[in-house]
């Protein structure tokens, strides 16, 4: 394992802090927590919206603390759901009197500790809504099992649900728009090398020269099948496929197009799969309103990438194009 | 003879060195079909529950039982810390101001913990996870007037060992479908290593 | 060699098209060319900047490309300089009238290049300027040698060159405002794993599970110095150190700081290294006016980091803070 | 006997297949001190080359050497290409519009070539750059009024790895300072098989 780290028991509190010490204007940091929060927190009048996770996913979540996202961010251990006392300290840091909105992504860890947050908030009496987030294609929805994870799409509700927060909208309308997001939203990600938890020391799988692993998550997980390593383009058209599939979409739609680093493939990669997608798209009459590449929800060093694809209508459309100012998604 | 704060005490303190000595063993069988920190969640929230023991002073089973969760709370994270804390939460709700616990009581308050986990986790029997020791587990102690705890131990790792053939429903290793199968559901198996330790506990006084 | 790419012959080509196809509000190709220009370049009565270099570094240079920055960025074949015809499609492109500015890393290909372009461009009648970027405190100056490279602080000449070009300044003023950030500039770097460029196949040098290369470059290239692997402090130290000597800092100087990621560092290590950063220059009465953490210039799937300097002024600070709207960098 | 457009067609159109065949030992050697892509670029560079060569038609030497100076200038990009490219143009300069080449006019061409590789790239000798090998081939050629193409082609041979105890002064290696000793320098190696494929065609005509 090689990794620019002091201790594998302190890098998230340090990271918590340098990156707040990079960022003093737009961000401050709960005192004795690894909460994230605006800097001008709470907005009054405005739904907060708080979403975290297991930390090695940066620049989620503390990357979209700003105006127009998010305004608190938890970070959990790496890979670990942040804790209910952590998630309700953000809670309570970003009320502004209407409410607050919780994105959790759909792991059984996060669903628990988000929900014992919003437990607590609710007995001081804080309005809380919950959103799950779960883009992942790769895994079969079925109601015996946890259904699908939740994974880089997650920005895009983020971005929708905090554009609609800015213009004062109440706690159900944000929560119902961003609900609206993940009924058309879907992700699908591979993997060509794997990440290492830096107090575990060695990464969470193997895989050899030759393979890749496609539907992986971003826990530094195994995927779903393991298959021969295939060209950029064959592997945009898998994961392009699985994504138009799943969001049964037809001509004339218009899309959102998310091409996600993992963390360690380079964006010239990215951009090679990108080629391939927007041709296809194209192709298919579906026409692309906004593309985003780039590191957007990574999963440490693991080599890879997935596709998102958004549905958009009207509302969407116009939520995406709205200002948001964060450390890492700005427009 | 009876379950004492200080055999409350003793159980979650042997625990720790357990948890810390396991923390490799429970990362890998969490690599192997999950994120691989199971062992570093449970290391981390036991050793912050072992420093707060060193300090605080406890006069009943309830109250160590309740901070012992609210610690395993914050500090486990993950899907497990939760669970173990809600466990430990409902059976020290359970145990009341008790300041001496029998077999029954004791087999009560964690039955009340199974309950709080089927609860929060919506797992069911056979999803592979920790439930399917915790179920067999109190099912046994509170069809055991006297237990048995040889045989106890013996059924709590034949369940872990269980988990080996079951195809995950519930967890992370859920999204592995069928790749979940033949490995150890490591929430299985660190639940094995607490009543383990919860039996030589319970043999030491004679419960 | 673990890449998502089709043909290693073909990936700049198909990165340029997956690139503008991503952004064609903001960037266009020049036809049959590896030149990228704002979409509406030329723009009339501003001086042109153009950069760029070998591929490789994504998001440099194309994701630089926009207002408040670069006109044009040339992108060659991976880690190789771009070719004279290039360079000169790039000039013509974004000539607006007022001339163009060059600014190149200080690598003799980079030089040789630009230099034929810019003869090139004077035989047609565009008046060009040059400004030769050696930030890389890691190589010792000497008439003798070709002096410093350029690396990641690049990225800062072509914020304020471009923030002053865009007040309609002149092409000398712009000229001797880059030369000045020039100046200013320090930047070090260290790598703790190497890329590999598609076409070879394999990485450009081996290094051991505990070691590191400190003094490295943005070329897959071994660095000036060998040694065991420390800890993110300890690196961060070293290369902080270095950098404050060669700038001669003192007490109650004002900066900029830049803290980059090769390619493989995950951002958590690179928030990490920022923590003590911003601590030692804190206890050094070394003001920060900002600091940027990501990667900004890339080698490949490097793992590693530099850090960069820049001793502020009033006018360079003024242009720090000035609008930029581009891919990789907005303001 | 002489050297005619044809003799230096087929000069390049062997220069091409030698420089695909050593494309990775060429890159390899860059991979040591310098950013590896030496025989990648050389490759690619004579590839466009030949496919030129393949369809144009020359009259004259000058004409073939200024064209293929272009092609290098504009496809290997990197620190030799406009090394190799200016060395072409410089060549086909001074040869004007003769259609024979007699060994005096080669060697006073390719002194042409030598000045603008001194022009362009600021390098001396012994700053371990391809002109540790163009320097004293040009000097020999220039030196000797019959040339023996077999000392000429082991005096690049020795030059070439003469330049593997120096210390870089110019292009990437220099970077490296006293690390780049040990190492010989890929310029002189590309060179040094451009002058031995030089020889060859030359032992051909008898020149
Ligand atoms: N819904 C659930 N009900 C009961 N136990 C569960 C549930 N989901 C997960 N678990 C248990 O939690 C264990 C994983 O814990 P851990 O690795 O610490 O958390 P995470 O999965 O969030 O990384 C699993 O092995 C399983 O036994
Ligand atoms: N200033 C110079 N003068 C002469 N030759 C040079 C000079 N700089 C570099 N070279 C030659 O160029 C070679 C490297 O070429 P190449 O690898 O294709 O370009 P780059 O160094 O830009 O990657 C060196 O081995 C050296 O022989
Ligand atoms: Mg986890
Ligand atoms: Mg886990
Ligand atoms: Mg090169
Ligand atoms: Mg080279």
């Amino acid at each position: 394992m090689k990794k620019l780290i002091n201790d594998p028991e302190s890098v998230v509190s340090e990271m918590v802090a340098g990156f707040v010490a990079a960022y003093p204007k737009k961000v401050k940091q709960v005192p004795g927590t690894n909460v994230v929060v605006r800097a001008d927190a709470p907005v009054q009048g405005k739904v907060g919206i708080v979403s975290g996770g297991g930390s090695g996913h940066e620049p989620a979540h503390g990357g979209y603390v700003g105006k127009g996202m998010l305004d608190g961010a938890v970070a959990g251990e790496v890979f670990t759901s942040p804790t209910p006392d952590q998630v309700f300290e953000a809670i309570k840091a970003v009320d502004g009197g209407k409410g607050v909105l919780l994105v959790i992504k759909n792991y059984t860890g996060d669903v628990m500790n988000f929900e014992m947050a919003a437990e607590l908030a609710e007995v001081e009496g804080i309005k809380v809504e919950k959103v799950i987030v779960n883009d992942d294609a790769a895994v079969e929805n079925s109601t015996y099992t946890v259904g699908k994870r939740g994974i880089a799409g997650t920005v895009l509700v983020h971005k929708i649900a905090g554009a609609l927060a800015e213009t004062g909208a109440t706690l159900e309308e944000v929560a119902a728009v961003a609900n609206k997001v993940v009924a058309n939203l879907s992700t699908m990600g591979m993997a060509l090398s794997p990440s290492t938890i830096p107090a575990a020391g060695k990464p969470g799988f193997t895989i050899d020269e030759n393979e890749m692993e496609i539907g992986t998550g971003i826990h530094g997980e195994p995927g779903i099948e393991r298959s021969e390593i295939k060209t950029a383009d064959e592997v945009a058209d898998i994961l392009l496929n699985k994504v138009v599939n799943q969001l049964h979409l037809e001509k004339n739609n218009e899309v959102a197009v998310m091409i996600n680093g993992l963390g360690a493939t380079p964006l010239m990669e990215l951009y090679i799969v990108n080629n391939r997608v927007s041709s296809v798209l194209k192709e298919m009459d579906i026409s692309v309103r906004e593309t985003f590449i780039g590191e957007y929800m990574t999963s440490l060093e693991m080599a890879g990438c997935s596709i998102t694809l958004l549905r958009l209508d009207q509302q969407l459309s116009e939520l995406l194009d709205a200002q948001a100012d964060t450390i890492a998604f700005k427009k | 003879m009876a379950f004492t704060v200080d055999e409350a005490k003793l159980w979650l303190i042997n625990l720790n060195k357990i948890y810390q000595q396991e923390k490799m063993y429970l990362s890998e069988l969490d690599q192997a079909i999950g994120d691989g920190d199971h062992g570093i969640n449970m290391a981390r929230g036991f050793n912050e529950l072992n420093k707060k023991l060193e300090t605080a002073e406890y006069h009943t089973t309830a109250d160590l039982f309740k901070d012992a969760g609210m610690v395993l709370l914050s500090k486990v994270g993950g899907a497990s810390g939760p669970l173990y804390g809600t466990a430990f939460i409902k059976a020290g709700g359970a145990l009341k101001d008790k300041e001496e616990v029998t077999k029954e009581e004791l087999a009560a308050a964690l039955f009340e913990s199974l309950e709080g986990l089927k609860l929060r986790g919506k797992a069911r029997l056979e999803d592979k996870t920790m439930l399917d020791v915790w179920i067999p587990a109190i099912e046994f102690l509170q069809n055991h007037p006297k237990v048995d705890w040889d045989e106890f131990k013996k059924l709590v790792k034949e369940k872990m060992e269980g988990t080996k053939k079951l195809e995950a429903k519930k967890g992370r290793a859920s999204y592995l479908g069928i790749r979940s199968v033949g490995h150890i559901d490591p929430g299985a198996a660190s639940s094995y290593l607490l009543f383990v330790e919860l039996a030589r506990v319970c043999e030491g006084v004679g419960l």
